[in-house]
C-alpha cells in the first residue's frame, strides 16, 4: 500500500462517513453540509488520481449547489435549522439492507473483476485533452448538454416562477373543465393538497 | 475528426423552433400564444423532410462514433417527429388558460429532441445526455398544470422515478466504460470482441442490468415502470398522449441498439429481456384490467404494450424480421394511443369510463376514432397495431421464441377485456346527454391520428417495403 | 491496490446513498441520497480514466456528465419540489397518495 | 366477381354508418337489396363452376399484391366446398337481413353491422390468402360483438364480451399457428394454393404436431367442440334472432371450413397422425351437446346445443376423411363429401330454428319451453315451419340433415368404426329432444295467455319457406350440391373416382 | 317410373296439405282415386318389371325395383290402404280430418318407396320416412297431452332401432363400396355379420319385436283408422317384409334363422299371452299383430321368406278388418273396454263381416289366416317337432284371443248402438272380409302352387302338425269363450292386468333407457354449467364481480364454485393494482429490487 493509497483510503473514509452522518443527522442544513464535506473529500480524491479540473470542479460546483441546497431549505421546508429534532425514514430496515447490498454487490464484482491495467499518464495534460475532446469527437455530446441545460433552467422556470409576465402564472394552469366553465374531469383533488403527518 | 453537421439537420431545425416559439412566447401576448402550434408544426414538418432526406443515404456513424444514421434510427426519429407533430395539434385548445401555453411548445419541441438523440446515439454518453433532456423536459410536460394538484403530483413523481432511473444509467455507462476503456459503441464493440475470456464479467453484468432498468425507465417497463399510469392519468392530456409515446420509440431503438453490441453467446440477454417483456406486458394488462378511469386505463395497457415492443428486441438480430417488427409495432402504437388521447383531449379530457356510455349515439365520430384507437391497441385487423403485433408474433416465433408469442397473445386476450369495458358502454348504452368537445385542433389531431391507423393498417406495405432492408448499427 | 481502494469507496457511497434514497421522506433529502450516488458514480469514473482507460479523455467527460446529470436533476428537482409544495404544501413522497392503483 | 361480393357489402356497410338520412324501411330494403348481390353473385360463380375431372381445384381467381413484403396478396377464389358455403351464408344473410327484427330504433346501425358481418364472412370463405383469412376471421368476432351488445336481450352485454374475448383466444391461437405454418417455408408465402402444394412441415414431428395443434384450439373454439363450447350458450341465448341464425349458420361454418381449409390440406400428413384424437373430441361434442340439449328448458339454448352436436358431426367427417394418406378414398370422400353438406344444411336448418325462435321472443319475450304449449291451434304456420326444420336437424331423411348425417357415418365407419357406432346415438336423443320440444310447443292445452297468439307473419313465413324449401331440395335431390362438393373432395382425399 | 309409386302419393298428400278441401266426400275420393291409382301403379310395374334409379352423388345412388315378393307387398299396401283410407274419411273427427288423410296417404308413399327399394340407402329413407309418419299420425289428437308423448315414444323407440339400419349401412359401404342389395352379396366375414345384426334389430324394433314390442301398445293412442294401417300394411309390416327381402343375404349368417325365431317365438309367445289377458280391445288387437309378426320371423328364420309374406298379406288384410270393426265399437262405447261392448245384436252385419277377420285370425280352416299359419308351422317343423309344436301353442293363443274379442265386441248382448255405421264404413268393412275370404282360395292346390311358384317355397305341412294344429285351435276357441264367460272383464284389475301391460316391459325399458338417459342429460347439463364453463368462467362472472374485493372472492370459494382462470386472472388484476400504492417509496424499492433481479437472471444465464 502506498501512500497515495493511504491518502485515498483516508479521504475515502471521511467521504463515506461524512456521507452516513448526512442521513443520521436531525438537521437538514447540516445534512447539506455535511453532504457538502463528503464532496469534497470525493473532490480531493479526484485531485490524488490526477484529475485536477474534475476534483476543483466538483468541489465548487457542490459548494454552490449546497448553498443554493441550504438556502432553499430555509426559504421552503419546515424545521430549516435543525429546531425540532426529526427522523423522518420509511422502510428503514429494508433501505439498510438494499444499501448494504448494493455495496456488497458491487464490491464483489469489483473486487473479482479482471479490469484491464492502463494507468493514466500523471504528467498527461488531462484539462487539455478534455478540451480537445469536448469540441472534438464529443462535439455533440458537449452540445446535447447545452440543450438540456437551456431546457431545464427553462423547465426550472415554468415550474417555480410564480410570477409570469401576465401576473400570476399559475392562474388559470389546469386542465379545461368537462363542460365550459366547470370542473376538469377524472379524480378531484382534496382541497388543500397534500396531508401532513407532522409539524407545520 | 468529422462533423457532418447534416446528420443532425432534423435535431437542428426542431431546436431552432423550440428557440423560436419560446422568443415568440416572450414577445406575444398569451392570446397569440397558440401560433406556437403552428410554428412548431412547420419547424416539425422540415425536421421530417430532412430526416427522410437521410433515408437515402447509406447507414453510417458520424460525429466520430457517437451518433448513428441508420435505418431503424432514422425511421424512428421519422416516427418521434410525427407522433409530435400530433400532439402539436392537441395542444392549442387544452392550454388555451395557460400563462406559460407558448412555452409548452418549446418544451415539447425540446423533449422531441430528446427522444431523437436518444434514437440515434451511438455513444454511451450520448445516450445519457439524450435521456437527460427528454427526462427533464419530461418532468416539466407532466407537471405542466401548476394549478391542478394531479398533474403537479403526477410530475413529481414521474421525476423521483426518473431521478433514480437516470442515477442507474449514469452507474451504468461507468460500469462499462471501466471495463471496455470506452464509450463509442464502435469501440466497445471492439472491446469486447478482442477480450481473451469469454467469460462475461460481473461488472459487466450490473453494468448491463443497470443499464436496461435505466433504459427501460423511458419505455416504462418493468421495474420502472411505476410513472406511466399516474403521468397518463395526472398529466395534461396532451403531454400523456406525448409522454406515453414519444420517449418510448426512442428509447426501444436504443436499447435494441445498446444490447446488439454484446454477444448473446457471452452475456445471455435474450432470455432476461423476454421475461422483461413477459412482467411488463403481464403486468401492465393486469393492473389495467379493473381501471375506471379512461387515461389510467390507456397508461396502464401503454405498459403492457411496451412488453410487446420488448418481444421484438428480445430477438433483435436472430431475424431480419425484429427490427421491422418494433418499428412497425411502435408506429402502430403511436397512431393509436395518440388518437386514444386524442379523443380524450377533444371530449375536453373526459375520464371517467362511466362517462362514455351511450357515445356512440351522442358522437359518433369521436367514438368511432376510440373505437378504431382501442381496437388497434388490441391487435384487431386490419388495423395498424395488428400489423405490428403480427410482425412482432412472426419475429418471434421465426426466432424460436414461440412461446413469447403465445405469452403475448394471452395477454391479448386480457387485454381485450378491459378496452370491451370502454367499448361496450360506448356503444350498448343509448342514453343521450350533452357531450362538450374541446374544438377543431383537437377535432382534427384525432382524426388525422384516426386515419393513420387505417393507412397504416391497410396500407402496411408502404411502410413496410423501405423497412424490409432497415439497418441497426452498433 | 489504488483501483480497488477507490472502487469500495465509490460503491460505498453508492450504498449509502442508495439507502437515503430509500428511506428518506423528505424530498430534499431524498434527493441527497441520489447525489451521494452520483457522487461514488463520479468517483469510479475518474477512478476508471485514471487506472483503467490510460486517460481516454471519454473518462474525464464521462465524469462532467454525470455532474450535468446530477445538476439538472437538481434544478429541475427543486423547482418541482417548490411547484408541490406551493400547490399541495407537500414536502414529503407521503403527501404524493392521489395518484395510485 | 368474388372480390365485389366481398366488398360491396363492407361498403354498403360503411355508408349505411355514414349516412344519417336512411330511416328504418329504407336502411331495411337497402341492405337486402345489398345483399342480394353476392348471393346472385355466387350463383352465377356457381353456374359457371366446372366440376369435370381435371378442372382446376380453385376457380375464379383474382390476385392483386397487399404486402408483397410478407408475401400478402388480395388472393380470391373457390373450390366446391367454399362456393357452397359461401352461397349458403350468401342466402342466409339475405334471410336474416329480412327479418323483421326489434333495431331498438338504431335500424342503420343494426343493418350496417349486418352488412359488414357479410362481407367478412365471406372474405373468410372466398379469400385464398392464409393472413387475410385471419383478417376476415378475426373482423367477424368485431361485427358479432356489436349485434349481440347492441341488440340483445337478458345479460347481452357480458355474452357478447365472454364471446368477444372467449373466440379471441381461439383466433390468436390460429394466428400463431398460421404464423408459425408460413415461417417453417421458403419463399415466403401467404397463398393458400402454395402452401398446399409445399406442404410445410411434412417432416417435422414435433413443429408439426403444435402447429396443429394451435390450428385446432383456434378452430374448436370458434366451431366449437367440447369442452371449448361455453361461450355458444350464452352468446345466442342473449343475441337477437337474425345474429343467433348468422352466428350459427355462418360463423360456425368458420371453423370447420378452416379445419378443411388449412390444417386438412396444408399439412395433411401431420393431421393424418392425430385424426383419430380429433375424431373423439368430435365423438364427446356429439353427445354432449345432445346430451346437454336434452336437459335443457331454455329454447334458445337446446338449439343451440344442438349446433355443438351438430358440428361434431361434420369434424368427425372431416377427421375421417383426413385420417389416412392412402387407402379407403371412397369413403373419406364421402365422409368429407358429408362433412360438407353438413355444414350447409346446419347453417339452413339451424338458421331457421333461430330464427322462428326469434318470432316466440318477439311474441312473448319468453324462452322457457314449460310456458308453452297447443300452439298448433294459434299458429299452424309457425307449427308446420318448426316440425319441418326441427325434423332435418334431427336427420329425417328427404331433408338436407340425413345427406349430411349419412354420408358421415357411412364414410367414417371405414375409417373409425368405434366411433361412427358410438356417434349414432346421437342421433336418437337429438330424435328425443326434437320431438319432446315440438310436444311442448305445440302439443297439449293451450294456456289462456297464449289465446291471442299471431302466428308468423308473411316475411317471416316468406323468409322460412325459402330456408326450408333448400332444405328439402338438398333432402330429395341433392345431385347438384353433392357433384359441386365432391369434385373438391375427390382432390383433397385423392384417389380415383371410379367408384 | 317405380319411383311413381311412393310420388303419386306424396305429391296428393302434399297437394291436400295446401288445398285443404274440408267436405268429407272430397277427401274420400280423392284418397280412394289416389290409392286405387298406386295399386294399378303397382300392378302394372309388378307386370312390366319396373325399375328405377335416381343420382344423388357420385357415391350415393338410390334404385328401386321389384321382385316377386316385394311386388306382393307393393300391391297388397295400396290394397289395404284403400278401405282404411275411406274409412278414415268418414268415421273419424272432423276436426283435422284433412291433415289425417293426407298424412295416410303420405304413409302409404313411404312405405312403397320403403317395399321398392333396391338398396339400403333408399330403403332407410323409407324406413325413416314411415316412422316419422307415425309420429304426426299417432299424435294426431294433439290436444290431448298424452297422444303426442305417444308419437315420440313410437318414433324414438324404432329411430333407436333404426340404428341398426345405419350400421347395415355403413357395413355394406365399408366393405362393397356402395349399398345396393345385390353388392351385399360380396359381403362376408364380420361386416356381414355386423350388417345382418343391424338389419335383425331394426326389423324387430318396426315389427313391435321383444324387446321393442311396447311401442305398439303406446301407438294405440291414434285413431283407429290409422292404427289399422299401421299394423296390417305399414310399419310394422315393414320389419318382416326387409327380412324376407334380403333373406338370401342373411340366410347364410350361421346365427341368423335361430337368432330370427329365436325373437319371432319368444314374441309370439308373450304376444299371445299379453293379447289373451288383454282388456282393451285395440291393445288385445295390437298385442296380436306382435304375436303374428313373431310368427313371419319364426318363418324367414326357418328359411322360408315366401311364407312370412304369404302371412303378412294374410295379417294385412284380417287384422285392418278388425281394426276397422274396433273402432266401430269403440266409437259407440266411448272406450275400447271389452267389458262393456257387446253389440252383437246391435249390429248384427258388422258382426258377421267380424267375425270373417276373427277367424282367420284364430287360423280357422279354410280362411287364408290358416293357410298360411300352417306354412309357418309347417316351416318351423324343419328346426324340429318342438318348435312345431310351439308355433301350434301359438296358434292356440291366437284362437283364444281371436275368440275372446269377437265375443266380447260383437258377442251378443243388450247394448243398443246410437247410431249405425255410415254406408262407407260397412263398405269398407266388407271389403275387407271379402278379402280375407278371397285369399282362402290358397287352400286351392293349384292357387297354392303358382304362389309358391311365383313367390318361392311354401312349405308343406306334415299330417300330424296339422292335426296338432287344427286341435289346438279348438282347444283355443273352446277355451276362449270359457274366459268370456268366467271373467269377461280379464284384464282390467289384478296381475293380470299388470301382466297384460307386455309382461311389465315398457317399465323395464323406461327403467333401463328412458330414465339413464334423461339422468346423464341432466347430469351432463349441470355439468356444463359448473364446471366446464368454470375453466375459463370469464367475461359475465367477472363483470359481476367489477365491485367486489377479496372478500367476496373468499365467498365464491366458501361456495364450492372452482375458481376459474379468468377469475384468476381478475383477482390479479385488482392485485396487481394495489401494487402500485401511490408511495414513491415503494417504487423505488421496486426498483431496488428489480435490478438486482435483472442481474440476477444475467448471472444465471452466465452460469448455465
Amino acid at each position: 500500500m502506498t501512500g497515495l493509497d493511504l491518502l485515498l483510503a483516508i479521504f475515502g473514509v471521511a467521504a463515506i462517513a461524512s456521507g452516513v452522518q448526512v442521513f443520521r443527522t436531525d438537521s437538514m442544513v447540516r445534512a447539506s453540509f455535511l453532504l457538502l464535506l463528503s464532496f469534497i473529500a470525493v473532490g480531493v480524491m479526484m485531485l490524488l488520481l490526477s484529475a485536477p479540473y474534475l476534483g476543483m470542479a466538483t468541489i465548487f460546483m457542490m459548494a454552490v449547489e449546497m448553498m443554493v441546497m441550504a438556502l432553499f431549505m430555509v426559504a421552503f421546508m419546515m424545521n430549516p435549522a435543525g429546531l425540532n429534532p426529526m427522523m423522518m425514514v420509511h422502510q428503514h430496515r429494508f433501505s439498510i439492507g438494499a444499501g448494504a447490498f448494493a455495496f456488497v454487490g458491487l464490491a464483489v464484482f469489483v473486487l473479482v473483476a479482471d479490469f484491464p491495467r492502463n494507468a493514466v499518464d500523471p504528467e498527461q495534460p488531462a484539462i487539455r485533452a478534455l478540451g480537445h475532446e469536448l469540441l472534438g469527437g464529443s462535439m455533440l455530446i458537449f452540445e446535447t448538454a447545452g440543450v438540456t441545460l437551456l431546457a431545464a433552467m427553462v423547465g426550472a422556470v415554468i415550474l417555480s416562477s410564480r410570477n409570469g409576465r401576465y401576473g400570476a402564472a399559475d392562474e388559470g394552469s389546469r386542465p379545461p373543465g368537462l363542460e365550459p366553465g366547470g370542473e376538469p374531469a377524472g379524480r378531484v383533488p382534496e382541497a388543500g393538497g397534500g396531508h401532513h403527518h407532522h409539524h407545520h | 475528426m468529422s462533423m457532418p453537421i447534416g446528420d443532425v439537420a432534423p435535431e437542428i431545425a426542431v431546436i431552432l423552433t423550440a428557440v423560436i416559439v419560446l422568443l415568440a412566447a416572450a414577445f406575444t401576448p398569451q392570446r397569440l400564444h397558440w401560433l406556437g402550434a403552428p410554428i412548431a408544426l412547420a419547424g416539425l414538418g422540415i425536421a421530417a423532410v430532412l430526416c427522410a432526406g437521410q433515408l437515402a443515404g447509406p447507414p453510417r456513424i458520424s460525429f466520430s462514433g457517437v451518433w448513428a444514421v441508420d435505418g431503424a434510427g432514422v425511421w424512428a426519429r421519422l416516427l418521434i417527429v410525427a407522433a409530435t407533430a400530433l400532439v402539436v395539434v392537441l395542444t392549442p385548445g387544452w392550454f388555451m388558460t395557460d400563462r406559460r401555453h407558448g412555452e409548452y411548445y418549446a418544451m415539447l419541441l425540446l423533449s422531441t429532441v430528446g427522444a431523437m438523440f436518444i434514437a440515434g446515439a451511438a455513444d454511451l454518453l450520448q445516450l445519457v445526455m439524450g435521456v437527460l433532456l427528454s427526462s427533464v423536459t419530461g418532468y416539466t410536460l407532466a407537471a405542466y398544470h401548476r394549478d391542478w394538484a394531479l398533474s403537479v403530483e403526477a410530475g413529481m413523481k414521474y421525476f423521483l422515478i426518473g431521478a433514480l432511473a437516470n442515477a442507474l444509467l449514469v452507474l451504468a455507462v461507468t460500469l462499462l466504460f471501466g471495463l471496455y476503456g470506452a464509450t463509442g459503441y464502435g469501440e466497445i464493440a471492439a472491446a469486447i470482441g478482442s477480450a481473451p475470456a469469454p467469460a462475461p464479467q460481473g461488472i459487466a453484468l450490473a453494468g448491463l442490468a443497470l443499464a436496461v432498468v435505466g433504459i427501460g425507465f423511458k419505455l416504462a417497463a418493468v421495474p420502472a415502470h411505476t410513472w406511466m399510469a399516474d403521468v397518463a392519468e395526472g398529466a395534461p392530456a396532451p403531454s400523456a398522449a406525448f409522454l406515453t409515446v414519444v420517449p418510448k420509440i426512442g428509447a426501444a431503438i436504443a436499447l435494441a441498439r445498446l444490447l446488439t453490441l454484446f454477444p448473446p453467446e457471452v452475456i445471455a440477454w435474450r432470455p432476461l429481456i423476454a421475461t422483461l417483456s413477459v412482467a411488463t406486458m403481464t403486468l401492465g394488462n393486469l393492473a389495467a384490467l379493473w381501471q375506471s378511469d379512461l387515461r389510467r386505463l390507456l397508461g396502464w395497457s401503454s405498459v403492457s404494450q411496451s412488453g410487446y415492443a420488448l418481444m421484438a428486441i428480445a430477438v433483435v438480430g436472430l431475424t431480419e424480421q425484429a427490427l421491422p417488427a418494433l418499428v412497425f409495432f411502435l408506429a402502430g402504437y403511436a397512431a393509436a394511443n395518440v388518437a386514444a388521447f386524442a379523443a380524450v383531449t377533444h371530449l375536453r379530457g373526459r375520464t371517467n369510463i362511466d362517462d362514455y356510455r351511450g357515445l356512440a349515439t351522442v358522437r359518433p365520430g369521436i367514438a368511432a376514432a376510440l373505437t378504431l384507437a382501442l381496437l388497434s391497441l388490441v391487435g384487431i385487423p386490419p388495423l395498424a397495431g395488428f400489423v405490428g403485433k403480427l410482425l412482432l408474433f412472426w419475429a418471434t416465433i421465426d426466432a424460436g421464441y414461440a412461446w413469447l408469442a403465445a405469452v403475448a397473445a394471452a395477454n391479448t386476450v386480457a387485454s381485450l377485456f378491459y378496452y370491451l369495458r370502454v367499448l361496450g358502454p360506448m356503444y350498448f348504452h343509448t342514453e343521450t346527454h350533452t357531450v362538450p368537445s374541446l374544438g377543431r385542433w383537437a377535432l382534427g389531431g384525432t382524426i388525422a391520428a384516426g386515419a393513420a391507423i387505417i393507412g397504416l393498417g391497410v396500407g402496411a406495405q408502404a411502410l413496410l417495403a423501405p423497412l424490409a432492408s432497415t439497418s441497426l448499427l452498433p | 491496490m489504488t483501483l480497488p481502494i477507490v472502487l469500495l469507496v465509490a460503491a460505498a457511497l453508492i450504498g449509502v446513498g442508495l439507502y437515503g434514497a430509500l428511506s428518506q421522506q423528505s424530498f430534499v433529502m431524498l434527493m441527497m441520497g441520489l447525489e451521494l450516488m452520483l457522487a461514488g458514480v463520479m468517483l469510479a469514473a475518474v477512478a476508471f480514466w485514471s487506472r483503467t482507460a490510460g486517460g481516454a479523455p471519454e473518462g474525464q467527460l464521462l465524469a462532467i456528465v454525470a455532474m450535468a446529470v446530477m445538476a439538472v436533476e437538481m434544478a429541475i428537482g427543486f423547482a418541482l419540489v417548490t411547484a408541490v409544495y406551493r400547490k399541495r404544501q407537500a414536502d414529503v413522497t407521503e403527501s404524493l397518495d392521489m395518484l395510485k392503483q | 366477381m368474388l372480390t365485389v361480393a366481398i366488398v360491396l357489402p363492407l361498403v354498403a356497410a360503411g355508408v349505411l354508418a355514414i349516412y344519417a338520412g336512411a330511416g328504418e324501411r329504407s336502411a331495411r330494403w337497402f341492405a337486402v337489396a345489398v345483399s342480394a348481390v353476392p348471393l346472385a353473385l355466387l350463383t352465377i360463380v356457381w353456374l359457371g363452376f366446372e366440376t369435370g375431372r381435371g378442372a382446376p381445384t380453385f376457380q375464379w381467381v383474382a390476385e392483386a399484391p397487399w404486402i408483397p413484403t410478407l408475401g400478402v396478396g388480395w388472393r380470391v377464389g373457390v373450390d366446391g366446398i367454399a362456393l357452397a358455403i359461401a352461397t349458403m351464408s350468401a342466402l342466409l344473410f339475405v334471410a336474416a337481413i329480412a327479418w323483421p327484427a326489434e333495431t331498438q330504433g338504431r335500424a342503420r346501425q343494426y343493418y350496417a353491422w349486418l352488412l359488414f358481418l357479410e362481407g367478412v364472412s365471406l372474405g373468410v370463405f372466398l379469400v385464398l390468402d392464409l393472413l387475410l383469412f385471419y383478417v376476415f376471421f378475426d373482423l367477424s368476432l368485431v361485427g358479432m360483438y356489436f349485434l349481440i351488445g347492441g341488440w340483445g336481450h337478458g345479460d347481452a352485454r357480458g355474452a357478447a364480451l365472454k364471446f368477444f374475448v372467449y373466440t379471441l383466444a381461439g383466433s390468436l391461437a390460429l394466428l400463431l399457428a398460421i404464423l408459425a405454418l408460413v415461417l417453417s417455408t421458403e419463399p415466403l408465402t401467404f397463398d393458400m394454393r402454395e402452401l398446399i402444394a409445399r406442404q410445410p412441415l411434412a417432416g417435422s414431428q414435433m413443429r408439426g404436431g403444435l402447429v396443429l395443434l394451435g390450428f385446432l384450439i383456434g378452430f374448436a373454439i370458434k366451431t366449437p367442440l367440447f369442452p371449448v363450447h361455453t361461450w355458444l350458450p350464452p352468446a345466442h341465448v342473449d343475441a337477437p334472432a337474425p345474429a343467433s341464425a348468422i352466428l350459427a349458420g355462418v360463423l360456425l361454418k368458420m371453423g370447420t371450413y378452416g379445419l378443411v381449409r388449412i390444417p386438412y390440406a396444408m399439412m395433411s400428413a401431420t393431421f393424418a397422425r392425430y385424426a383419430l384424437v380429433i375424431g373423439i373430441v368430435a365423438v364427446v361434442s356429439i353427445l354432449w351437446g345432445a346430451l346437454v340439449a336434452m336437459a335443457q328448458r331454455d329454447l334458445k339454448r337446446r338449439i343451440a346445443y344442438t349446433s355443438i352436436n351438430h358440428m361434431g358431426y361434420a369434424v368427425l367427417g372431416i377427421a375421417a376423411a383426413g385420417a389416412m394418406l392412402g387407402g379407403e378414398e371412397t369413403a373419406r370422400r364421402l365422409a368429407l363429401t358429408g362433412a360438407t353438406v353438413e355444414m350447409v344444411a346446419h347453417g339452413l336448418i339451424t338458421g331457421a330454428l333461430f330464427l322462428i325462435s326469434g318470432s316466440f321472443w318477439q311474441r312473448t319475450a319468453d324462452y322457457d319451453l314449460e310456458h308453452y304449449g297447443g300452439l298448433a291451434g294459434p299458429a299452424p304456420r309457425l307449427t308446420a315451419t318448426t316440425t319441418l326444420a326441427s325434423f332435418a336437424s334431427l336427420g329425417l331423411p328427404g331433408l338436407a340433415g340425413f345427406v349430411a348425417e349419412f354420408q358421415i357415418f357411412v364414410g367414417t365407419f371405414a375409417v373409425f368404426p368405434w366411433l361412427a357406432a358410438i356417434g349414432l346415438i346421437g342421433i336418437v336423443i337429438t330424435a328425443a329432444l326434437f320431438l319432446q320440444m315440438l310436444q311442448q310447443l305445440f302439443a297439449g292445452p293451450l294456456p289462456q295467455r297464449l289465446a291471442t297468439f299471431p302466428d308468423l307473419g308473411r316475411i317471416e313465413l316468406a323468409v322460412l319457406t325459402v330456408l326450408l324449401a333448400l332444405v328439402v331440395i338438398i333432402g330429395v335431390y341433392p345431385a347438384w350440391l353433392l357433384a359441386l362438393i365432391n369434385s373438391t373432395a375427390e382432390i383433397l382425399v385423392g384417389g380415383s373416382g371410379t367408384h | 317410373m317405380l319411383w311413381l309409386l311412393a310420388i303419386v302419393p306424396f305429391v296428393v298428400a302434399a297437394g291436400l296439405a295446401v288445398a285443404r278441401p274440408r267436405e268429407r266426400r272430397h277427401l274420400a275420393y280423392t284418397a280412394a282415386g289416389t290409392l286405387a291409382l298406386t295399386l294399378v301403379l303397382a300392378l302394372a310395374a309388378a307386370i312390366e318389371g319396373w325399375s328405377a334409379g335416381l343420382v344423388w352423388g357420385p357415391m350415393l345412388r338410390l334404385q328401386a325395383e321389384l321382385v316377386p315378393l316385394s311386388a306382393v307387398v307393393a300391391t297388397t299396401i295400396p290394397a289395404v290402404a284403400l278401405p282404411i283410407t275411406l274409412y278414415a274419411a268418414v268415421h273419424e273427427d272432423q276436426r283435422g280430418i284433412t291433415r289425417l288423410i293426407a298424412l295416410l296417404l303420405a304413409f302409404v308413399g313411404a312405405m312403397e318407396l320403403l317395399v321398392i327399394a333396391a338398396d339400403l340407402l333408399t330403403l332407410l329413407i323409407g324406413w325413416e320416412l314411415v316412422g316419422a309418419c307415425s309420429w304426426a299420425l299417432i299424435g294426431h289428437h294433439w290436444r290431448e297431452a298424452k297422444k303426442p308423448a305417444a308419437g315420440r315414444y313410437a318414433f324414438v323407440m324404432t329411430r333407436l332401432g333404426d340404428l341398426g339400419l345405419f350400421v347395415a349401412a355403413m357395413a355394406a359401404f365399408a366393405g362393397t363400396g356402395s349399398f345396393t342389395y345385390t353388392a351385399l352379396a360380396e359381403l362376408d366375414g364380420p361386416l356381414l355379420e355386423l350388417l345382418t345384426a343391424g338389419i335383425l334389430i331394426s326389423a324387430a324394433a318396426k315389427s313391435g319385436q321383444v324387446p321393442f314390442a311396447p311401442w305398439l301398445f303406446r301407438a294405440m293412442e291414434g285413431p283407429t283408422s290409422v292404427s289399422a294401417l299401421l299394423h296390417a300394411a305399414a310399419m310394422v309390416a315393414a320389419g318382416a317384409f326387409l327380412l324376407a327381402r334380403l333373406h338370401p343375404v342373411l340366410g347364410p349368417v350361421p346365427w341368423f334363422g335361430p337368432a330370427a325365431m329365436g325373437i319371432g317365438l319368444v314374441t309370439a309367445l308373450g304376444g299371445g299371452v299379453v293379447a289373451t289377458l288383454q282388456a282393451d280391445a285395440k291393445k288385445l288387437l295390437a298385442a296380436s299383430t306382435s304375436a303374428q309378426f313373431g310368427l313371419m320371423f319364426i318363418a324367414v328364420g326357418a328359411g322360408y321368406p315366401a311364407v312370412a309374406v304369404l302371412h303378412l298379406v294374410m295379417h294385412a288384410a284380417y287384422k285392418a278388418l278388425l281394426f276397422l270393426a274396433a273402432g266401430i265399437a269403440g266409437e259407440r262405447t266411448g272406450s275400447f273396454e271389452l267389458a262393456e261392448m257387446r253389440y252383437g245384436r246391435a249390429l248384427p252385419g258388422i258382426a258377421a263381416v267380424t267375425a270373417v277377420g276373427s277367424l282367420a285370425l284364430a287360423g280357422v280352416p279354410p280362411l287364408g289366416g290358416a293357410a298360411s299359419k300352417e306354412a309357418v308351422i309347417a316351416a318351423a317343423g324343419h328346426s324340429g317337432p318342438a318348435v312345431a309344436v310351439m308355433v301350434a301353442i301359438v296358434g292356440a293363443l291366437s284362437a283364444v284371443y281371436a275368440t275372446r274379442f269377437q265375443l266380447l265386441t260383437y258377442g251378443r248382448g243388450e247394448r243398443e248402438a246410437a247410431r249405425s255405421p255410415v254406408r262407407l264404413e260397412t263398405a269398407a268393412l266388407a271389403a275387407l272380409a271379402a278379402a280375407s275370404l278371397l285369399l282362402s282360395a290358397v287352400w286351392v292346390p293349384a292357387v297354392h302352387s303358382v304362389a309358391a311358384a311365383w313367390l318361392g317355397e311354401l312349405s308343406a305341412s306334415k299330417v300330424w302338425e296339422l292335426v296338432v294344429s287344427l286341435l289346438a285351435v279348438g282347444v283355443g276357441i273352446y277355451a276362449g269363450r270359457l274366459l268370456v264367460l268366467t271373467y269377461p272383464a280379464l284384464g282390467s284389475t289384478g296381475s293380470a292386468a299388470a301382466l297384460a301391460d307386455w309382461l311389465g316391459l315398457p317399465a323395464a325399458v323406461h327403467m333401463l333407457i328412458g330414465r339413464p338417459a334423461r339422468a346423464m342429460a341432466r347430469a351432463a347439463a349441470v355439468l356444463d354449467d359448473r364446471a366446464l364453463d368454470a375453466l375459463p368462467r370469464s367475461a359475465a362472472v367477472m363483470g359481476r364481480h367489477l365491485a367486489a374485493l377479496g372478500g367476496r372472492f373468499g365467498e365464491l370459494l366458501a361456495d364450492g364454485l372452482p375458481l376459474g382462470l379468468a377469475q384468476i386472472v381478475g383477482l390479479g388484476g385488482n392485485d396487481v393494482r394495489r401494487m402500485q400504492t401511490g408511495m414513491t417509496q415503494h417504487y423505488y424499492a421496486a426498483m431496488a429490487v428489480g435490478t438486482a433481479v435483472l442481474t440476477f437472471i444475467l448471472l444465471w444465464g452466465a452460469w448455465a
